[in-house]
């Protein structure tokens, strides 16, 4: 187990309203890189714009923070130019569930190894409170007075469905818990979706804490088959009283990262590059 | 006495192989010295369009297309509904009269009427093999020699096996032997191979293609979109040998964002696509400017707004390309007017990315992207890989800044897996350690670093070439893509006419050469010349050197200048 | 002797609502007949960062902050260690000592320490009140009337109930009292309501609502982005009122898409983003162009490239605006300098868009879209709405043709629902009737008709607006937000150097005014100012009008010019 | 029924290539119309860029042609705003599940009343031959010489997840099947998905007419109980040897568009704008 202050960054504290679930998120996060012992400079965390997203400041590693929606696209990238890498994104839910949705279901069928921590909050912080994807029907809020129309976003079957191997959900308030689900995402070989609930106690007057605490319930390991893909559609599919939290499913597959890297011996990112010959490409021509 | 120069152009159905006859065609004359240019013009369907290949054929080097034709070769009706007007008095309609029920209107052109289909089906081939028969007709007609067209089917069908190269050989001496026999005089006297070296038969996007392996890049994404699908089709073929990762994304938008994770991780990388696709580009352009990633991205132009003609060309994305997404950064434009440009401006675009932390843009279009040209082989000897300031392991200073605010305003770079060289990456505005900042001060010194690279690279180049005559009262000006015509056309004018005039060529739209623009301009008649109808680099002229040209010559139709029309139309305001 | 002016600014941190109290605040003073200019400034976190409102209150009409401040309220230490400079010698400082720890390091300023957190504490009101309590305590200072600032807590707490108000009521009396026991003698002399006329309090977002709402729009995507989220909020709070449909899209892209297919249908529809978003919206944008499909699209610029500073303002979108999309088409881009201006110009933009079938662009900032402003009301009752050539049921031709190449370039649309009216809205380049075309003459005839709406454009607008002297050697020309800093600086100069200059506001930047630019800057000395690094605006100038600014005054650190500091530098280059 | 010639339009015919299977899906659509009897002037087609979205050439109603993956949305804002219109996308696989992924699974969670029509030809059609995202793992083409590195997306589950209200599959070889199809569907008041197969002759060498004909059965409608989701989620998964055609699902429920319609009487696009009066919101602000 190695040393959790390898993560800081000296001199800066999150600013974060008090008694934020990204708190959590953090600190688990932080936990499992050093139960992992991961090497801060070869992990890089991609984020998009969000509060989730700024947790990339509060944490000594590579990163690119992204664009709103985009870290997908971008940690596919970084993991097929290097392969050596630990590749994280940490992203919101409106980031991951609305501008980039169709990213993650592409990325999920390609089984690129990454791995995504949503930050999901049902709703849209940074930008001060607006309903996200996963924001409840019918709820209230200042910019849908009338309470929003449209049935809620649900990640984790889609996620399924579209052929991640891995996916899980965790609770910002269930801390030790969610360190450890972190370290089995990140030590999966494969695409892997965590959707962590993180409770936003200034805009979501919904899904609070107590709300969260009511909710969920943690998968028993020793009788849960995370194996088995039918239950882990149907347990996915779960909502309402009884929300799960664990590794809802695993799965082993080649990865699309693995494929090209068959081209070449090395990381892409470490290929040489000097003295590349293209006489034989000109001689096609001739 | 022989003819040295010969213009043909061949029509047919969409799907029947056009493209890859007139490839054929256009190698069997590189083989016997001569210069090519060649065209295929297709609308935006697969089957049913009319489709036309045309390939102007010259002793001396020749860079455009021009009209009208010599020996038209008619495979459907529509051809000869389409471009009979094309034919020059005196020319020659090769055609198969029994297959199509249209009579050629014209009095003043020989018919040369072969039954193209009828060989081919005795001879148990497939009927599509007419197409191969017209061109051995044609080696015939011209009075070329059909062994270099033979060898040209061996370069292109070698790949698919002795059989298939056999098939096509039978068809073309069918072709041939016909013709021989029943019109024995070939077109004005015929046209011999010539001793000349050897030269490469290829479009600008396989020379874009070809930089780019040179220059080491490593990582390309690629959305299918016209007139850059022959990209994706070249790197895929090459792919594992030079071991490149090439990848098909959902949309443009992850295209782009991945190609800049992948530079972020080090390797070199690279998007193309057109116009439509660059637009949903624009928001990760951005996103590399901010972060200061290299990466490389051809727009290659076909006619907007919107999807427009997709198959056609125009040169209308130069103001977007200058200034797409929010907020003043810096970024390189390069505007390569023919095969070798293409080749060698790809290259420095990767050492310039690197060298300038920052995109650059490749402006090419359907005209120079798919038409074939021919040139010597590019010496790539002096070619040297400069990825800039880029630390390795072990290099990194204690206290290393990645956005050190420096004088060049490029500052060191690492990548993950570095030691000590962790940093954030940032889109946020931030300070020079990459940590956000909102910090009024510190905002302003980053936002002049970032601008500083216009300076430095303004030192990097010339961006301008300058052809012809220095010191002629008129000079043309364009971009890209028209160099060809152009430059033809002053051939047209000095061997017609005497006139010998000078053009400049601006190659770098940004940073724009105000000054050398200025220089060559001031006090000269200008004609402007572009494939758009915005007039945009005159735009650029008017705003850098204060400059309105004299006469502009735009075209707008989805087609490129033809060299001899250029030729008339600058005679007409000269 | 009574003041007529005072420049006073409240700083904490954020989540306490120190935007509701700038609200307040201005109009209590708005209600006394006074002239505000009040800004916000916050950084790009929800909590824990620095916020503080500016407000600037004057007996004559003022448009722009500026520095310094004669009363600064400190709700956390944070303010003191930031703001302190600010505060002008014998200025005071209004802070709750006990509170927090630091000391205010000024001799030269007055102290008055004011117990706020124990005032609302003993009244058992939350802790949060202090902020109502200092506005109290301020109003005592200022020698103002507590019942405007009452009167001002019931419009903003209204609609939240009368307990809600009598809380606020009462914190505000609680720091009122204890400051006129303690500072009986009020800041020079005191600040007296004024006889004015009844003014509204409201930013350029709220009137650009405002002007959409009386223009008839009906329906309007908006996905979140600073710093037009306000709009949203405006837009949803009456939405039921007006009989608006508000989306929020899964994102910009699905937005303008939705907006497009919203005008298609027949109901005029809008857009607004920020940079990023309209990054986004790029190929829509094209298609509208291409489509002609009136469409209002707002760009709320804040610094960039990239996300940038989120929460700040800039106008470094102008060019990106002008040119975003690939290939030549026209659209109009339209840049208001204060909320009047936002109301009235929103209003005309969607006129204009359907009088000429195209987008038309409005560019605002975080500085116009979130400050709040003194402003009469706008006079509707000339408002017409014109929807241009829309046929209804009943008035569609025989031969109808939509896209019919008329003179003016706008050709008469129907909508869907209307017999006879079917046609093809098509990206695809098309001919008159919108069936697909490849035809060259046809694509020239198309693109030359929707270019034409240029010209029919520019005969309906005037473009400029000249404020000031005719006939000063000297002639200040700007654009957007920085009209207020503008014409407040050429105050300055008029009253305390007896300077007249001149102010060329170009108010539309598509068609651009060039000859009416020319003419207002030809032969003068130019001063150029702008809210980027860039000089956009100059660079249209230099490319239409041949003109070159004699001196650039820029500003890109996040921040609008403070009218004092726009004068000093005037000054500095006169 | 109506006149199918109505929606003819005059002196064109289609430039696919023979044999292509957009011809039966341009046959089965205009029959369904005529079917229906809907009057083309109260029909807007709304479609992609694709050999697909060709189709918009030759049918006589309003059409937008509108971009590469984005006729979703714009088929929602023409719904939206004038909810008395029907309105039927057509687009190509690349089109809705590539570019357009996010797009369709919003418009299925919102349940906005437009009806989308797949033309499922597992490949880029007219850029001439790219795999596309239905295109199965594995195969190789010009452009994937190593083969495809990614499963394919499976639309018609994800559709299901997401929350449409109808889903079926139809093949444009079984025309009266798909005009039936086409007809419920367009009836059906919510969102409509139905993928249709459809042969591209051109490019795609794997999912030929003869790979459909014997992959392709009828969900006999006497027993298959449409309304049931569990059954349809199962249904909609089946790959592999049989692909059922038919409604797969069906279910009420309130249209985002309606909800929008309570806002006013008559449809946006009608309503006047004459004379509106901010008056009332000046005020607020004095
Ligand atoms: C293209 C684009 N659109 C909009 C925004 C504005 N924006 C910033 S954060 C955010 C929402 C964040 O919500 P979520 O992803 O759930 O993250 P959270 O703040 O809740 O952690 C938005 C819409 C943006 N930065 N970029
Ligand atoms: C933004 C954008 N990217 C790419 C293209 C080029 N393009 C035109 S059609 C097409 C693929 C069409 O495939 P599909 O949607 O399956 O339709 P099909 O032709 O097979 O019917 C592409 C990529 C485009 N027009 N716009
Ligand atoms: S707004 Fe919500 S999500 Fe953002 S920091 Fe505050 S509590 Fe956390
Ligand atoms: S390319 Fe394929 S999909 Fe397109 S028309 Fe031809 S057969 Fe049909
Ligand atoms: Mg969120
Ligand atoms: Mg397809």
């Amino acid at each position: 187990m190695g040393d959790i202050h390898r993560y800081d960054v000296p001199g800066t504290w999150p600013t974060w309203c008090l008694g934020c679930g990204n708190f959590g998120i953090w600190n688990a996060m932080k936990n499992a890189y050093a139960n992992m012992d991961l090497s801060p400079h070869k992990t890089a965390i991609v984020c998009g714009i969000g509060c989730s997203g700024n947790l990339s400041y509060w944490i000594n590693t590579y990163v690119l923070h992204s664009l709103h929606g985009r870290s997908i696209p971008v940690a596919q990238g970084v993991k097929l130019a290097n392969s050596d890498l630990t590749v994280i994104v940490h992203a919101g839910d409106g980031d991951t569930y609305g501008e980039g949705l169709g990213h993650l279901l592409h990325a999920a069928r390609r089984n690129v190894d990454i791995t995504v921590f949503v930050h999901d909050n049902q709703i849209y912080g940074l930008t001060t409170g607006q309903p996200s994807p996963t924001t409840f029907k019918g709820t209230k809020w200042k910019v849908a007075p009338e309470g929003v129309f449209a049935s809620p976003v649900t990640p984790l079957p889609l996620a399924l469905i579209a052929g991640a191997t891995f996916v899980g959900r965790g609770f910002s308030g269930e801390n030790k818990h969610l360190i450890a689900l972190m370290e089995k995402a990140i030590r999966h070989k494969g695409f892997s979706l965590v959707d962590i609930g993180q409770p936003c106690v200034t805009f979501n007057y919904v899904n609070t804490w107590k709300w969260w605490n009511d909710h969920v319930y943690k998968l028993d390991e020793t009788k849960y088959d995370r194996f088995d893909y039918e239950l882990a559609l149907k347990k996915a599919q779960e909502a309402g009283d009884k929300i799960p939290i664990g590794v809802l499913y695993e799965a082993e597959a080649p990865t699309f990262d693995d494929a090209y890297r068959s081209l070449n011996a090395e990381a892409l990112a470490y290929a040489p590059i000097n003295d590349i010959d293209v006489k034989k490409l000109m001689a096609r021509h001739l | 006495m022989n003819n040295s120069r010969l213009n043909w152009k061949i029509g047919g159905e969409a799907g029947y192989g056009i493209l890859t006859v007139g490839e054929i065609f256009s190698k069997a004359f590189v083989k016997g010295g001569y210069h090519v240019v060649a065209h295929p013009e297709y609308p935006s369907l697969i089957r049913g369009g009319h489709n036309t290949f045309q390939l102007r054929i010259d002793a001396q080097r020749v860079r455009a297309p021009i009209l009208p034709v010599d020996v038209l070769v008619a495979l459907n009706a529509e051809t000869i509904v389409m471009d009979l007007n094309d034919v020059v008095p005196g020319g020659v309609l090769l055609y198969d009269a029994k297959s199509f029920n249209v009579a050629p209107q014209r009095g003043d052109i020989a018919l040369c009427d072969v039954p193209l289909t009828k060989l081919v089906t005795d001879l148990h081939l497939p009927k599509v093999a007419a197409n191969v028969a017209a061109m051995g007709a044609s080696v015939a007609l011209i009075g070329y020699e059909l062994r270099l067209l033979n060898a040209a089917i061996q370069d292109v069908f070698g790949d698919k096996g002795e059989k298939i190269v056999e098939q096509n050989v039978i068809a073309a001496k069918a072709g041939h032997d016909y013709v021989t026999r029943s019109y024995p005089e070939p077109y004005k006297g015929g046209l011999r191979p010539l001793k000349g070296p050897n030269r490469m038969t290829l479009t600008g996007n396989d020379a874009i293609c070809m930089g780019a392996f040179k220059a080491g890049m490593k990582f390309i994404a690629i959305y299918p979109m016209t007139p850059t699908h022959n990209v994706m089709t070249y790197i895929a073929a090459h792919a594992r040998e030079y071991g490149v990762a090439m990848v098909q994304p959902e949309d443009e938008i992850a295209g782009i964002n991945m190609a800049i994770g992948a530079s972020f991780a080090g390797a070199r990388s690279m998007v193309a696509t057109s116009g439509g696709g660059f637009s949903l580009m624009v928001e990760g352009l951005g996103l590399a400017g901010a972060t200061e990633n290299p990466l490389v991205v051809v727009d290659g132009q076909r006619p907007g707004p919107s999807t427009g003609l997709a198959t056609r060309t125009a040169q209308g994305d130069l103001r977007f390309c200058l200034h797409a997404s929010q907020g003043d950064f810096f970024r390189v434009v390069i505007a390569p007017g023919d095969p070798k440009e293409c080749f060698f401006e790809t290259f420095r675009a990767f050492n310039l990315a690197d060298a300038l932390q920052t995109p650059v843009l490749i402006l090419t279009d359907k005209h120079l992207g798919t038409s074939f040209f021919t040139s010597e082989p590019f010496e790539t000897d002096g070619l040297n890989v400069d990825r800039g300031l880029l630390l390795t392991e072990g290099a990194v200073p204690a206290d290393y800044s990645r956005y050190e605010a420096t004088s060049s305003g490029v500052s060191a770079r690492t990548v993950p897996g570095v030691e000590g060289g962790m940093f954030n990456s940032n889109s946020d505005e931030h300070d020079e350690r990459g940590y956000f900042s909102e910090d009024a001060p510190v905002v302003a010194k980053l936002v002049d670093k970032r601008c500083r690279k216009f300076f430095t690279a303004a030192t990097l180049l010339d961006g301008i070439k300058y052809h012809g005559n220095d010191s002629s009262g008129t000079v043309l000006v364009g971009w890209g893509s028209t160099k060809g015509a152009i430059l033809d056309a002053m051939d047209y004018l000095r061997a017609n006419d005497d006139v010998e005039l000078g053009f400049l060529q601006v190659l770098f739209m940004s940073p724009f050469p105000s000054q050398l623009v200025k220089e060559h301009l001031e006090g000269r008649q200008v004609i402007l010349i572009e494939n758009n109808r915005g007039a945009q680099l005159g735009s650029l002229i008017k705003e850098h050197a204060q400059i309105r040209p004299d006469h502009t010559i735009l075209r707008y139709d989805g087609r490129a200048f033809n060299a001899d029309e250029l030729y008339q139309k600058i005679k007409e305001v000269l």
